[in-house]
């Protein structure tokens, strides 16, 4: 058998008195996808971090590449050493072009002198090859979010290294995308590249995998090769137990009755999308789905009033409602996801009491503006018990919670408001697969209690899984609507058709 | 009754007039007890800041204030409060309302003189700017003083007086820079002090302008070099003050006030001598020797 | 594969690691609300040793709260601004106009004792013009208040036609001069002091105990999100604007008061440095967000024990500036290290 | 369904949009980088019609960046430091400190000639002093800064025993007064200008074409993915902070060649919020990572056009605070407003 290209032995890692690593081993070929899985705070960006020199592990593990003992003492002895990685917080600089940030701390000069063609040049062809649609010289504080993840992954092959990290690279991505990324690394593995990959999403893993090394709390709890990836042994690895329905899907979409709750109506804004009408019934849940860009989000934010409308109106059970700004929706009755949970939902550092109340604080106020924290303490711990969501207490920060548990503090802010009408932006985004089942689960209880539930999501089998209609957008149309029947299920071919306006090329 | 410690509140340390005011009150207390504790603060033109430093003082437990005082009337109240501690409380430079003893120069007097010599250099007739300063109580009389003279005289076009030089030599520059573009006719400039004269004189010479008679207040050290100095001959005279002896009187009286010895006056005018070109090699200045 | 007992230890360990984690947060939280106290309680006790006894007389103690008190105040709003991520540098050219414009009125003889309203509401006045500025205009707030600084000091001057106003004479004098008898002959507080703490508790409430308070935190912690949230953030930025501008036209007044004069170009010269100094020693952090407006009262507190023990330990005037500067960054490196030292533990 | 028209300038859209957006982009950078401009041309035309004529003639144009000079120096070293997202208080201190410096070694007979290499290391190290504590300690710029800011004030006041230090006869005292002819009798600018676009120029390529100037916006967009890149963060503070130091050193001794004298309390009074407000003029954003040298260079010269257009057209010393006080707000107002109007189309 060829010899291990990444030996890691007995890697430990605290912050303070947290042990996020203790004693991993990884042993990782040339030639491979090494798919690594865990469950949020498992440890597997901790690992990938020490692994490119980003941190410094504990004294008395050992990193031995191709045989050979390393020492990292930053980022640059890592990629010295033949490893590049894509972060899962994209570490751009927004206000940097795509080919800057390419190249960014190992920028190409003359004397000091920038060459700034060169580079340009010299990113093309990786664009290209990526099929990326923007220029080399494109700020990236323009780019979307897919499009920034293509820069990432751009940036990392660029460095032409042995050894490649990517960390939850398809969050941002959609399936056609993904499938992009997918033949790009299976080429790479081809040219003899040792993958790593670390991600939640199982599909992927079947696809790509060619082994599996599971953590729990900072621990090694098993690698499983080729022929024994199987959901099941691999769930029960990450969390201790059995997940046994994945998807949950209970409540009864053909009770569906009367007047829709939410109908939005020709919403437009002049830019990205386009005169777009969709409805939600009580007790529905339907998907929205498309490719990256096609303005799924930007919908979302127009009907919330988050962005102004060019044209259209929102109504509310038959009755046109004008909302101007978020606050408004809410009153309305409309709750929204945000797809961008850090930038746009969280306030890390409040408690996940306050995160919970905010939007009801004013309703719960005794005399007008005095808080009611017997209410709001009391309406926390029934979320935590509802949701599931772990933490130790009530009161700590939100930041320091998983990415699963800020996703369901999020998730019960927006529930505290009672909602006729809920819209998810990526709700399971880069949630591990216990936190996801759990969500689905309460997207369903709240269909069945009559919520009219929107989900925009990029995770096609997740659509499938649980939504009983789905619209689908292309360009900032509506490209089309697939519904669910009691005999047909939703079909995965028939929606990548449409988001990608290959169905008149079939006909 | 000894004098064991003193507090000073100056306008602003860093002005050498100030320096040499209360190097002249060290001198002068040390004469009167070696061993004497001297604090000396600037209040840095804040009102509220020199109040403090009275309260400061009084905490301290001082036997003397020497005061140059913000404004005339507003630190009247800490200095009652200071007198209800025991505290003698001389003014300086500036008359301060119930102080006990005030020692300053006569500034009308001294503006009058340096603008009686523009009058007379000009011969009655002319454009004479009056370059403005911060508006404490010196500089309102000094400018008031000139106006006198000024007004006198039929033939005098007062250009104008409302522009701030911040008493700095910068400040003198920029200012005299607006006035010489906007004015192609000047005849005089009265500089509220001398570091703004030096400064006025700066912006002629950069434009070439001639012809300038620029008269200043103060008598400071750079003024001395200027008046010695055959490069800049519109720098012509300044009205002197004698900040080293000024403050040996406040102190003299005020251990006089301490030992129960009332001053004939309780406002001491100095009063101002004209420096100019001619008699300037006699002039003794601020900062020589002074001890004898 | 992990044997039987490794994976009972996994199992049992996220409780136990999380239950830490509030531990360990907790004694954070405390130290940092705690903050700069040791710092202040060193100083004093160094002052007083320096100074052979004096500092700690309840004369002394009285005369430095009564120095603190103004910052107090200032640096009770500048806290609100601060904690929206925002910034006020125009508080002393609005306490130099509230002052003048509360002693103009106060020589009227019929609407003399509506001074005090005055002043304070002039000062709420120009806060919310700052606040419309950044709130409506959404501009940046740092050239908006340094506009203002500039502008507003012009109005201070020409108020007054740039002189003294002067009135011995002036209702309510006793809040700049007078002290609250708590016990006859052994406790009294300056009213001053007391107005400020009032101003504290006030500040406290506000943004501990009501809706807004949540909010304020909110916005600065995360604009957008709470934007997104149905947070109105022009209301609050304008409210916190407003509270700015309002205790400095309060700050205004009690100068007034102190000094029973006014002067539209002496009086508040640079003292936001000293309430953002004050803010920022009481660990609110400038991106937002983070802080407590306890940890302001114990800033202004050092900031004023600062100046006090200088003068009374006889410390020359420009070594005054020197040892000044260098302990602001000493207490701010102190307590970087103090906090990473906690944390490591 | 859609109908083929419709889908095949769809499928055509992302491609064009992607341009279209870049297209948007650049003009939105090229009206941001053009940025003032037209507001200091509109400030020209009226302070030229208001003054008679006065405004544009070869003299008072000489004045005019004569007195931007010195601010465009200390605004140039400010837009390094506040593009890494960080602020320097302390610059009009050190400006002092290395004035006073200067001048005091000129007085020396035999070293005389060094004084202008003195003054300028000075401020370096100066600069350096508070790039340590912020690179090294990690400690909040605006703290730091505010500290030095006190605190070089008083080795200012130090170094010349709180006198004036005048010298006459200062070497190189041309760079202060004299002018450069180009076509004499035509054209001459005044070495002190002359000075301030060597610094901007200089300052344009480190930013724009050095590696470094990419890892100074590096870590003004995004200070952990810098670090993450490899970036030594550490070192790019260290050097800006330095950089702003040593040109507030430049700027003292201008000063210094300008008055032949310097006062350590006097000079630099409050230059630092000059400088600030010239670079965010010009478009320099406070969270860093956003701006470009060339609006620094716009600020700085509205400043000084406002300066002296209010002094010619005969505005009172009083008004003129109120004037430019609203003109920086409604400058920044302008911008907005044509920013967002550029943004629409
Ligand atoms: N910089 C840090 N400081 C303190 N604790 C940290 C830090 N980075 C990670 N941790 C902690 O280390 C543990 C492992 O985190 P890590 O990010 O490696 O998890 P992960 O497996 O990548 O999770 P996810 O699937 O959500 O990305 C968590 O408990 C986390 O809170
Ligand atoms: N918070 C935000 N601030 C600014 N721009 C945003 C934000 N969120 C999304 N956008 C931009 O809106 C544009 C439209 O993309 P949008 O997110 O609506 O499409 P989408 O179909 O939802 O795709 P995605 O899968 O990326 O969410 C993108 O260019 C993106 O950069
Ligand atoms: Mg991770
Ligand atoms: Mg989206």
């Amino acid at each position: 058998m060829i010899d291990p290209i990444l030996e890691m032995r007995r890697v430990s890692k605290s912050f303070f008195s947290i042990k996020a690593l203790r004693g991993v081993d990884l042993t990782v070929y040339p030639g491979e996808i090494h798919a690594l899985m865990g469950e949020n705070g498992a440890g597997k960006s901790t690992l990938m971090k020490i692994l490119s020199g980003a941190y410094r592990p504990d004294p008395g593990g050992e990193i031995r590449i191709e045989g050979k003992p390393v020492h990292f003492n930053g980022p640059h002895a890592g990629r010295a050493a033949g490893i590049s990685i894509i972060y899962q917080e994209l570490s751009l600089a927004p206000n940097l072009s795509v080919a800057q940030n390419i190249y960014l701390g190992r920028e190409v000069s003359r004397f000091g002198v920038l060459a700034r063609e060169a580079m340009e040049a010299g990113v093309g062809p990786i664009l290209e090859r990526l099929g990326a649609d923007f220029a080399p010289s494109t700020l990236v504080a323009g780019l979307s979010m897919g499009q920034r993840q293509l820069v990432e992954i751009a940036r990392a092959l660029h460095a032409r290294s042995k050894i490649l990290i990517m960390d939850e690279p398809t969050t941002a991505l959609s399936a056609g995308e993904s499938e992009r990324l997918f033949g790009l690394i299976r080429r790479l593995r081809a040219e003899g590249l040792a993958i790593i990959y670390i991600s939640h999403r199982m599909d992927e893993v079947y696809a790509l995998g060619d082994r599996v090394t599971v953590l729990r709390d900072g621990t090694l709890v098993g690698s499983l090769d080729k022929p024994e990836i199987r959901a099941d042994t691999i769930v029960r690895l990450m969390v201790g137990r059995d997940v046994s329905s994945f998807y949950k899907k209970e409540h009864d979409p053909s009770a569906v009755h009367g007047a829709p709750v939410l109908a939005a109506v020709d919403i437009a804004d002049g830019r990205r999308v386009k005169g777009c009408s969709l409805t939600v019934h009580a007790g529905e849940v339907v998907g929205l789905a498309g490719l990256v860009g096609a303005g799924r989000t930007e919908l979302a934010h127009l009907i919330i009033g988050a962005a102004a409308k060019t044209a259209g109106h929102v109504e509310i059970e038959g009755h046109s409602v004008d909302i101007g700004t978020p606050g408004e929706a809410l009153e309305a009755g409309i709750a929204y996801l945000t797809e961008d949970r850090k930038a746009l939902g969280l306030f890390l550092d409040m408690s996940c009491l306050d995160n919970i109340n905010l939007a009801v604080l004013g309703r719960d106020a005794r005399l007008g503006g005095i808080l009611d924290r017997d209410k709001a303490r009391d309406r926390a711990r029934k979320a935590f018990a509802a949701l599931g969501i772990r933490a130790a207490d009530i009161r700590v920060a939100a930041g320091s919670l998983s990415g699963g548990n800020q996703q369901k503090v999020l998730l019960s802010r927006l529930l505290a408001t009672t909602p006729k009408v809920l819209i998810l932006d990526e709700p399971t985004r880069g949630v591990d697969v216990g936190a996801k089942s759990e969500i689905y689960s309460i997207i369903d209880n709240l269909a069945k209690a009559g919520t009219a539930v929107l989900v925009i999501s990029s995770d096609l089998p997740e659509i499938i899984g649980i939504c009983d209609r789905v619209i689908v957008m292309r360009a900032g149309l509506i490209a089309g609507e697939i519904k669910r029947t009691a005999t047909a299920p939703l079909d995965q071919e028939q929606i990548m058709a449409l988001a990608t306006g290959m169905e008149q090329l079939d006909a | 009754k000894e004098l064991k410690s003193i507090g000073i509140s100056l306008g602003s340390l860093g002005n050498p007039f100030f320096v040499a005011l209360s190097k002249g009150a060290e001198f002068e207390a040390k004469k009167t007890n070696p061993n004497v504790k001297i604090t000396t603060v600037g209040f840095e033109y804040d009102l509220g800041k020199q109040v403090t430093q009275i309260d400061n003082f009084i905490a301290a437990g001082v036997d003397l204030i020497l005061l140059n005082p913000g404004d005339p009337k507003a630190v009247g109240p800490a200095i009652k409060k200071a007198q209800a501690a025991g505290i003698i409380v001389v003014a300086v430079d500036t008359a301060a309302e119930g102080a006990d003893a005030t020692v300053t120069t006569n500034n009308v007097q001294a503006g009058e003189i340096s603008c009686q010599y523009i009058v007379d250099k000009l011969g009655g007739k002319g454009d004479v700017i009056i370059e403005n300063g911060p508006q404490v109580s010196a500089v309102i009389d000094r400018v008031v003083g000139c106006k006198n003279v000024l007004g006198k005289s039929p033939g005098i076009k007062v250009l104008s007086s409302d522009q701030d030089g911040k008493g700095s030599r910068e400040g003198g520059l920029t200012v005299a820079q607006g006035y010489l573009t906007r004015f192609t006719k000047i005849d005089a400039i009265f500089a509220i002090n001398d570091p703004q004269a030096i400064g006025t004189d700066l912006a002629a010479r950069q434009q070439n302008r001639s012809g300038i008679v620029i008269t200043a207040v103060d008598g400071a050290p750079d003024i001395e070099a200027a008046l010695k100095d055959p490069g800049s001959p519109q720098i012509q005279a300044s009205s002197s003050q004698d900040p080293f002896f000024m403050a040996r009187r406040a102190v003299q009286i005020g251990v006089g006030l301490l030992n129960g010895q009332k001053p004939a006056s309780t406002v001491e005018l100095l009063p101002s001598k004209l420096v100019t070109r001619d008699n300037i090699a006699e002039y003794k200045g601020w900062t020589s020797n002074r001890s004898q | 594969m992990p044997d039987d007992g490794a994976s009972a230890k996994a199992a049992a360990a996220p409780g136990l690691v999380a239950a830490q984690e509030t531990r360990r947060q907790r004694t954070r939280l405390l130290i940092r609300s705690a903050g700069m106290l040791p710092v202040l309680v060193l100083l004093c006790i160094g002052f007083h040793l320096l100074s052979d006894g004096r500092f700690f007389t309840a004369q002394n103690l009285g005369i430095v709260v009564q120095q603190a008190a103004v910052n107090t105040v200032l640096a009770a709003g500048m806290t609100f601004v601060i904690l929206t991520g925002g910034i006020d540098l125009s508080v002393g050219s609005i306490l130099a106009a509230s002052a003048m414009a509360g002693l103009i009125i106060s020589k009227f003889p019929d609407l003399g004792a509506l001074w005090l309203p005055a002043a304070v509401l002039t000062g709420a006045l120009f806060g919310i013009l700052n606040g419309g500025f950044i709130a409506l205009l959404r501009l940046p707030p740092f050239i908006v208040t340094l506009g203002s600084l500039t502008a507003v000091r012009g109005v201070a001057r020409l108020l007054g036609a740039d002189t003294t106003v002067f009135n011995s004479e002036i209702p309510y004098a006793f809040i700049g001069n007078g002290s609250l008898t708590l016990i006859p002959g052994v406790l009294s507080i300056p009213w001053l002091w007391v107005i400020a703490l009032l101003v504290i508790v006030v500040a406290w409430l506000v943004l501990r105990r009501t809706v807004l308070g949540v909010h304020i935190y909110a916005v600065g912690g995360n604009e957008s999100a709470a934007r997104l949230a149905g947070i109105k953030v022009w209301a609050v930025l304008l409210f916190v604007y407003g509270v700015s501008g309002l205790l400095a036209g309060l700050g205004g007044a009690m100068q007034a008061a102190r000094l029973y004069a006014a002067n539209g170009l002496q009086l508040g010269q640079s003292y936001e440095l000293d309430a953002i100094t004050a803010v920022i020693l009481g660990g609110t952090s400038f991106v937002g967000g983070i802080g407590s407006i306890w940890g302001t009262l114990v800033g202004a507190l050092i900031i004023a024990v600062l100046s006090n023990g200088l003068i009374l330990t006889g410390v020359s005037d420009v070594w005054q500036y020197v040892i000044k500067g260098l302990v602001i960054i000493g207490a701010v490196a102190l307590d970087r290290y103090r906090l990473q030292g906690s944390a490591r533990t």
